[in-house]
């Protein structure tokens, strides 16, 4: 047991990418602190924070995030690592997305063949990505062949499977996912794709009970070298899930 | 704190403007949830009254895996129905998975353990009420079910209304099976699970409050068409 | 009509909680006339009629009826110490043995307020049954049973709560069923009734045939002692 | 259908090799559970005899109420314990949110209603029967209830199996008010949420496997021990 | 000793679904002796016990004892035409009105057996409640209402479904609580008993007192019609 503990939320799609399993025994070790993970929903998370419940979130939703720390909720916002987005499919490839040049390109495709298509539909970093990538490509996302899951990033991929459908995931949530079916990654590599993690401490201002200090610990490790051998060497399958990109003199 | 009172008058105030978007999930949510009553009790009833009268060899054990499968958990229930209805199931070809039946057949799996579990603790007291004259009377198996179920009608309410109350606030199971697709298979509880998902506690206290005033005016309703029989000593 | 009689117990026991109830008994029993049962409480009269009828469980030896039991079971009713009342109005109660035979709702109904008059609930036909008074749920039951007409009638303490009138009232109705052919058994503590009902006496104690006899014989000269005893209100043993 | 195969083989083999997450999440669960089944049958049982020896001008709308709350959606009670527990809510200085204590209070909440319906359903029928000697011999309400509870102990046992069971497979409020968290408020129910949502469904369902085992296994362990009473007419 | 007598009931009623069970019931007690109230089956005697007992709702009218009913209430005891037996064991049964008053554990058995055997359930002690034979019923809420030694005892019918010893039994124990001073109102379809037991007789008819006489008046020149019809075992109108 360590013996220190704070709790910090987490997007379910970064935990279920099992870097946590990974981060947490390290940073158990290095700082003697057991971290809590609260894995829940991206808005849920910036509630958990704006309430006092959690000492800190790890989200990527950049405009959540800054109205978080604008509130004054939380101290500041440090960006920590990047993946990237994949749209996933059907192993056909029905509407033919492996020959589309860019992720619009990618999405009209679908739009056109009205092939089935699940959105999370439910406020996420990734739901958020995914609608702007909608109205980046022009389409209306409705009709028949849409389907608004309202659910977490491993229920809707279920769902996609379960449907043969085309969904938008991050590639950790994807690699990590075991009821694959005969769904395959269909398109991936366009940088307007990037998905930015980021930091944010909750303001001991206004919840004097947190435990501020640890968590700018947590930061300060999070920002380190040790972390970027960690973030950067994890992978599944051979494949490199995350990309370090802290700012290590932007600490506090 | 600030939650729950802007939960409640936003709950009041989706009733009042009749919101559509509310009333077509609460539809959902009552047609899946009554459906899944209707089969449940259908099959739970008479299961539980044969358990009553008819004495077996594994009598006591059935009874009592029945009382352990109130305590199926439904998400496990959830994986299995979806396991059995997914394209690479057994079932696959109906294309039922994601669909209100899939809901119901989850509900139902759900609550005939819990209906037939308590139906059958009151019709068994019931039947050593009348197991004597019934058995001097030489009634066939059927006879004694039917009697038991007839005469004990007012007990078997609350088993129903106790598998209406678990179907209706039920997440787990239909949330798997049914995937909570908008204007498909959205109904009251996923439609909570999302907006707490979202953060929007309050919208999710106001939805909560809403199924909460569903469960409890049907059961009020039920109650009171109950009392409109003549009041009497059963 | 297939012949029920004689029926026929060898050893005939039932047990309970490693007690026996009743038995062992070795009895025959022929088709004619009202055997009345009596015996201190707890001598298992209840115990053996049950047997007999095959309410309670045979636990050793045989009960053979002229024909397959279950026709048998068909042609028999049974009035209980304690009546069971169903959850079900006073009519509806009595009609329920004839619903059972797939008599009409109607048919059965009215029928059943025949026999509710004829035991004197004109009264309380719709009443709910477990509101009656004791003296009433007794007449509802015997009403219930004579409604199927049995062949056999099994009555046990049928008259214990009614008042002397209504005592008088089944003892005829008792009577014509007997005279045109129901076989009647029966217990009662009531000696006087028993000496008006019986054609034979079979005194129980201990859950044993104590003593057999006709009827005149066994109150004019009790063959054994505590027969006797008992009729002349002495404890026994 | 091979992921049910598969579930059930990894779950023999978590079982058989003491796995020791499986063994602390099972404990917890059952710590959790048990807990909250104490609890709650000392608040419920009292509560359902009351309610059949006390006649009051408002006792049949409670009884419906009662029933009606059976139906309390978890995540709805999940999310109303939640926002008082917060830290910003009115009981947050305690500390409690995501703690095993607030999945406790949780599932009091949800089986509270429940087993005390299904007690006042037995109840009632016991007091139909002994009404009028107590009534006769004058006693107290404290004596009624007590004789009650006491002489319906065997019926009440399938209300407090029906409450267990509930809330050993209870999921979405324990999820919200206990987070989940690795090694402090994971139980085997989130747990089989959390390797739903990474899609590893042999893995869920050898967990879920493992809750029925054990609610089965409770439940026939209670049986066994109530068939060990004298066996009589109650 | 707080005096509990003279009662008095003044247009007392009791009612159930719009219909008069008993009453208006006009009635002054005293505090010696037995009353043994008789009338046909559905008189409404059982509910008038109820209602004196304050088992039965008052519908209209009062009921006044000679002290605060609660002290009232303290010092009677009721045995019910169809007994309740509470599922325990006869002993405990039996003991379980001491119990109530906080007798210990122990204490409150040893008595229940001592009354167990005097009523003659010294084999059945052990047994749960619910399996005795209709009068071993019978015996044990005798021996229940009697434990507490009260000062005012209501009966319905306690010997209907008694053998004769157990009959006589009773009987005496009944006369011994009188002589002691025990208050007794009991009703029976059993006229000798009545005649055994009466100091005076309250005849019932229609849930009203038709007609209360000494006993020995009431037997041998009853006033009214109805009662000499009731006591040949005639119909009662
Ligand atoms: N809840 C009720 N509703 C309507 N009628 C009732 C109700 N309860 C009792 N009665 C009727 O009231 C009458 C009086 O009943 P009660 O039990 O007092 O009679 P009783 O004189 O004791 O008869 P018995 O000699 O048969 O025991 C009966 O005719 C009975 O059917
Ligand atoms: N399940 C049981 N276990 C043990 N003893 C039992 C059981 N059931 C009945 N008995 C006993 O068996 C005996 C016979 O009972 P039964 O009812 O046949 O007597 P009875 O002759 O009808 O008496 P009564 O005249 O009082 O009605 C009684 O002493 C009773 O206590
Ligand atoms: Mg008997
Ligand atoms: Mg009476």
């Amino acid at each position: 047991r360590a013996a220190e503990v704070m709790r910090m939320a987490v997007t379910t799609s970064f935990h279920n990418s099992g870097l946590a399993d990974v981060l947490l025994p390290q940073i158990a070790e290095d700082l003697d602190l057991e971290v809590q993970l609260l894995v829940v929903g991206t808005g849920q998370a910036i509630r958990l924070g704006e309430a006092g419940d959690v000492d800190a979130i790890l989200v990527h939703s950049r405009s959540a995030e800054e109205a978080f720390v604008a509130g004054g909720y939380g101290t500041h916002r440090r960006e920590i690592m990047y993946n990237d987005f994949v749209v996933i499919g059907p192993a056909a490839d029905p509407a033919g997305l492996r020959e589309a040049a860019d992720a619009t390109g990618a999405l009209r495709a679908i739009a056109e063949a009205e092939a089935p298509f699940v959105s999370r539909g439910d406020d996420s970093g990734t739901h958020k990505k995914e609608l702007s990538l909608w109205s980046d490509a022009g389409v209306a996302a409705e009709g028949d062949w849409y389907n608004a899951v309202g659910a977490g990033m491993g229920a809707a991929l279920n769902t996609a499977s379960g449907l043969g459908a085309y969904i938008l995931a991050d590639r950790a949530s994807w690699l990590n996912f075991a009821n694959k079916g005969d769904l395959d990654l269909v398109f991936a590599g366009d940088p307007v794709l990037f998905n930015q993690y980021a930091y944010l401490p909750v303001n001991p201002e206004r919840h004097p009970h947190t435990r501020h200090a640890l968590a700018l610990t947590l930061e300060d490790w999070l920002t380190s070298d040790t972390a970027q051998v960690l973030i950067d060497g994890y992978t599944i399958g051979g494949e490199t899930l995350f990309t370090f990109n802290a700012d290590q003199g932007a600490g506090q | 704190m600030g939650d729950l009172w802007e939960g409640l008058t936003r709950a009041v105030w989706l009733v009042l403007t009749l919101d559509p978007d509310l009333m077509e999930i609460s539809a959902r949510s009552l047609q899946v949830t009554l459906t899944a009553l209707v089969i449940a009790t259908a099959i739970a009833l008479p299961l539980a009254a044969l358990l009553s009268v008819r004495r077996f060899r594994w009598r006591r054990a059935v009874i009592a895996v029945l009382n352990a499968l109130m305590g199926l958990p439904p998400v496990v229930v959830g994986l299995i129905v979806y396991v059995i209805l997914s394209r690479s199931g057994p079932l696959g070809v109906l294309g039922l998975l994601f669909t209100p039946t899939a809901m119901v057949i989850a509900q139902v799996v759900i609550i005939v353990p819990l209906i037939a579990s308590i139906a059958h603790q009151s019709l068994r007291e019931l039947w050593q009420e009348y197991h004597d004259l019934l058995i001097s009377m030489n009634v066939t198996q059927w006879q004694k079910i039917s009697t038991l179920l007839w005469d004990g009608r007012r007990a078997l309410l609350t088993a129903s209304l106790a598998g209406f109350g678990r179907a209706i606030g039920e997440v787990g199971a239909i949330m798997i099976v049914g995937g909570n697709i908008d204007n498909a298979t959205r109904v009251l509880t996923t439609a909570i699970a999302l907006e707490t998902g979202r953060g929007d506690f309050a919208l999710a206290l106001a939805l909560g409050f809403v199924l909460i005033g569903l469960a409890v005016g049907i059961n009020l309703a039920i109650h009171w068409l109950g009392r409109t029989e003549r009041e009497g000593r059963w | 009509m297939t012949e029920l009689f004689p029926l026929v117990l060898e050893g005939a026991c039932t047990r309970r909680g490693g007690k026996d109830l009743a038995g062992p008994v070795d009895l025959r029993l022929e088709g004619q006339g009202a055997s009345i049962i009596i015996g201190p409480n707890g001598s298992g009269k209840t115990s053996l009629l049950r047997l007999i009828h095959g309410a309670a469980r045979l636990s050793a030896g045989t009960i053979t009826w002229a024909c397959p039991t279950d026709t048998a079971r068909h042609h028999q009713a049974f009035v209980f110490q304690r009546p069971v009342m169903l959850r079900r109005s006073v009519a509806q109660n009595i009609a329920y043995p004839l619903r059972l035979r797939g008599v009409g709702r109607r048919a059965a109904l009215d029928q059943a307020r025949d026999w509710g008059v004829r035991v004197g609930l004109a009264d309380c036909l719709d009443l709910p049954a477990p509101v009656l008074s004791g003296g009433e749920q007794q007449k509802l039951a015997l009403a219930r049973a004579l409604i199927t007409e049995p062949r056999v009638l099994f009555l046990d303490e049928p008259c214990a709560a009614l008042d002397g009138a209504a005592t008088r009232d089944i003892e005829t109705i008792l009577a014509d069923a007997k005279a045109a052919g129901t076989r009647i058994i029966m217990t009662t503590h009531d000696i006087g009734q028993a000496r008006r009902l019986a054609d034979e006496v079979i005194f129980l104690l201990h859950g044993r045939v104590h003593d057999r006899a006709r009827a005149d014989i066994f109150f004019d000269a009790p063959a054994t002692s505590e027969a006797a005893a008992f009729l002349r209100g002495d404890i026994v043993q």
